[in-house]
């Protein structure tokens, strides 16, 4: 009856209680227990305990992919930067589709805001096999199409 | 340097005021008063009071724009022009220099900020400082206050806004009526 | 060891703050709705998570530490959603993502719309 | 080195008021109010380690997850016309 993963989920929010009050009193952690009982209980209720809600076998695999991220967001913030304190400002904004390999609802929210957490270029709209991604570069929409991010969630998210 | 800050936010908040003022479509009006309150709850977290700045951010910025926009979708986008009429104005006009004039003098009376033996610090306030949390076993102060030393009154409290709700919810939703 | 840790931390304070200041020029300088959604995830990304860095290395607990932390992830998962919002909201709404003359002078038709 | 950052993040919040004021379309505010949500989010941070009083934390990370519930209630509203209810 309790899986794994609502076992876990009770360990998070307990977790995130016992960081966030920081007090180690035993009345204040029962009550903490308590109420991520609830919440796992009314999460239960709901049936939102699953793979979308709480998508806990993708921890480690995000552990390889979010550097990756973080480097791109680096390199993109400077690019931005750059483009609005020039002087001159000469864009060449536009939108384009790109394609999404993804498999599950997780993997292609987790490519589309990769494409918007990266400044310079922003999901529009999603589908289920392409995205619609306006940049403030044309360039930016072409290094998507290339398909290396799309590569890369593809292979955290795994087996559909 | 506190102060600068505290000053340059002010700055911000009369602009922003002369700005709703000014606006007519009470859209832009719902947003930006989401903006003030979201200046105001820093200036009351860079004025210590963290309760009251805690309450802002969480009444004024989440929830009054979300019930200002479910206002205006049962009525109406744009507020009606102001009345034309001399006399109108200058009324309006009269009632709020006068009422702020009150304030601002009603201020003076008032002990500055932080003065250490400002009425309030000298009353009962250093009892429920050092004994709160010895007598209650509550580590937050405020939180020792509301729901221990005066529990009975937000019990009250709490049981008029619930009593509110259910009787709001009771008068507007709509029973049975295409409820899918 | 503590001098540097100063060092290293001021200047993620810095340049987080100037991103900060370079994103809201980019919202106010750039042409239209969409080109200003890059010029806001500069704030959402470079200028919050430096300050961010900033303040950890400052941190004197480590429960100060894990909120921090906390907001980061917070930031992390809402800015994009919200962005993406923003961005559906208004193609749905009829603003052109491809020309950005046409979205000028559109205040008028968003207000009357009544 | 906090009171330059915090000083530099309020101008910022300065100038994202102008876009929300100027507009032109309710997206450019909504826009620019959510800029100025999460710089507030940081200012507070910032202001607790100004005044040496890190619970401000609690402030900014309640303000974190609030400023995203105001966007998306205001969004819903632009997209749909109401927030949900028949009218």
């Amino acid at each position: 009856m309790v899986s794994a993963r609502t076992f876990s989920l009770f360990l998070v929010l307990f977790a995130t209680w016992l960081l966030l009050s920081g007090i180690w009193d035993p009345f204040l952690i029962a009550s903490g227990a308590v109420a991520s009982l609830l919440v796992v209980y009314i999460a239960h209720r709901m049936s939102v305990i699953d793979g979308e809600g709480h998508p806990i076998h993708l921890s480690w695999k995000l552990l390889t992919y979010l550097p990756w991220l973080t480097w791109q967001i680096v390199v993109s913030n400077i690019a931005v930067c750059r483009t609005i304190l020039s002087p001159s400002m000469k864009l060449d904004a536009g939108s384009g589709w790109v394609p999404a390999s993804q498999t599950t609802p997780v993997g292609l929210v987790t490519f589309a805001n990769s494409i918007t957490l990266t400044p310079g270029t922003v999901a529009l709209s999603v589908y289920p096999d392409t995205i619609q991604v306006h940049a403030l570069d044309r360039a930016g929409i072409e290094e998507l199409k290339a398909g290396e991010m799309n590569r890369r969630v593809r292979a955290m998210e795994g087996k559909a | 340097m506190e102060r600068l800050h505290v000053i340059v936010l002010v700055i911000l908040l009369i602009a922003l005021a002369v700005t709703l003022v000014r606006l007519r479509s009470l859209l832009a009006i719902a947003i930006l008063t989401g903006v003030y309150s979201l200046i105001m709850a820093v200036v009351y977290t860079l004025l210590d009071a963290v309760d009251v700045a805690f309450t802002e951010a969480v009444v004024g910025a989440g929830i009054t724009l979300t019930l200002m926009l479910a206002a205006i979708s049962l009525t109406t986008r744009r507020e009606t022009k102001p009345g034309k009429r001399k006399g109108q104005r200058i009324v309006g006009a009269a009632t709020a220099i006068v009422a702020g004039v009150a304030l601002i003098y009603a201020t003076t009376d008032m002990p500055g900020l932080g003065i250490q033996d400002a009425p309030i610090h000298r009353h009962v306030a250093p009892y429920y400082i050092e004994t709160g949390p010895t007598e209650t076993g509550v580590p937050n102060i405020v939180t020792a206050s509301l729901a221990s030393y005066r529990g009975f009154d937000t019990l009250g409290e709490v049981t008029v806004i619930f009593t509110a709700g259910i009787s709001v919810m009771a008068l507007l939703w709509r029973w049975g009526k295409d409820d899918r | 060891m503590s001098l540097a840790l100063d060092i290293l931390s001021g200047a993620c304070l810095f340049v987080g703050a100037v991103l900060m200041i370079v994103s809201a020029l980019g919202v106010i300088r750039l042409p239209d709705l969409f080109t200003r959604l890059h010029g806001a995830s500069i704030a959402d990304t470079g200028g919050a998570f430096l300050l961010l860095i900033g303040m950890i290395l400052q941190a004197d607990s480590f429960l100060v530490g894990i909120k921090l932390g906390l907001i980061g992830i917070v930031l992390f998962f809402t800015a994009p959603t919200a962005s993406h919002a923003v961005a559906h909201a208004a193609l749905i709404g009829g603003l052109s993502p491809d020309d950005p003359g046409a979205n000028q002078g559109r205040e008028e038709a968003e207000e009357d719309r009544a | 080195m906090f009171s330059l950052a915090t000083l530099l993040v309020v101008i910022a919040m300065a100038m994202t008021l102008i876009r929300a004021v100027r507009g032109p379309t309710p997206y450019d505010r909504i826009l620019a109010v959510n800029v100025h949500g999460t710089m507030t989010v940081l200012l507070i941070a910032l202001a607790g380690f100004l005044t040496d009083r890190p619970d401000f934390l609690d402030l900014s990370l309640a303000y974190a997850l609030l400023n995203f519930v105001g966007t998306l209630a205001a969004l819903k509203f632009f997209k749909h016309g109401h927030l949900g209810e028949e009218q």
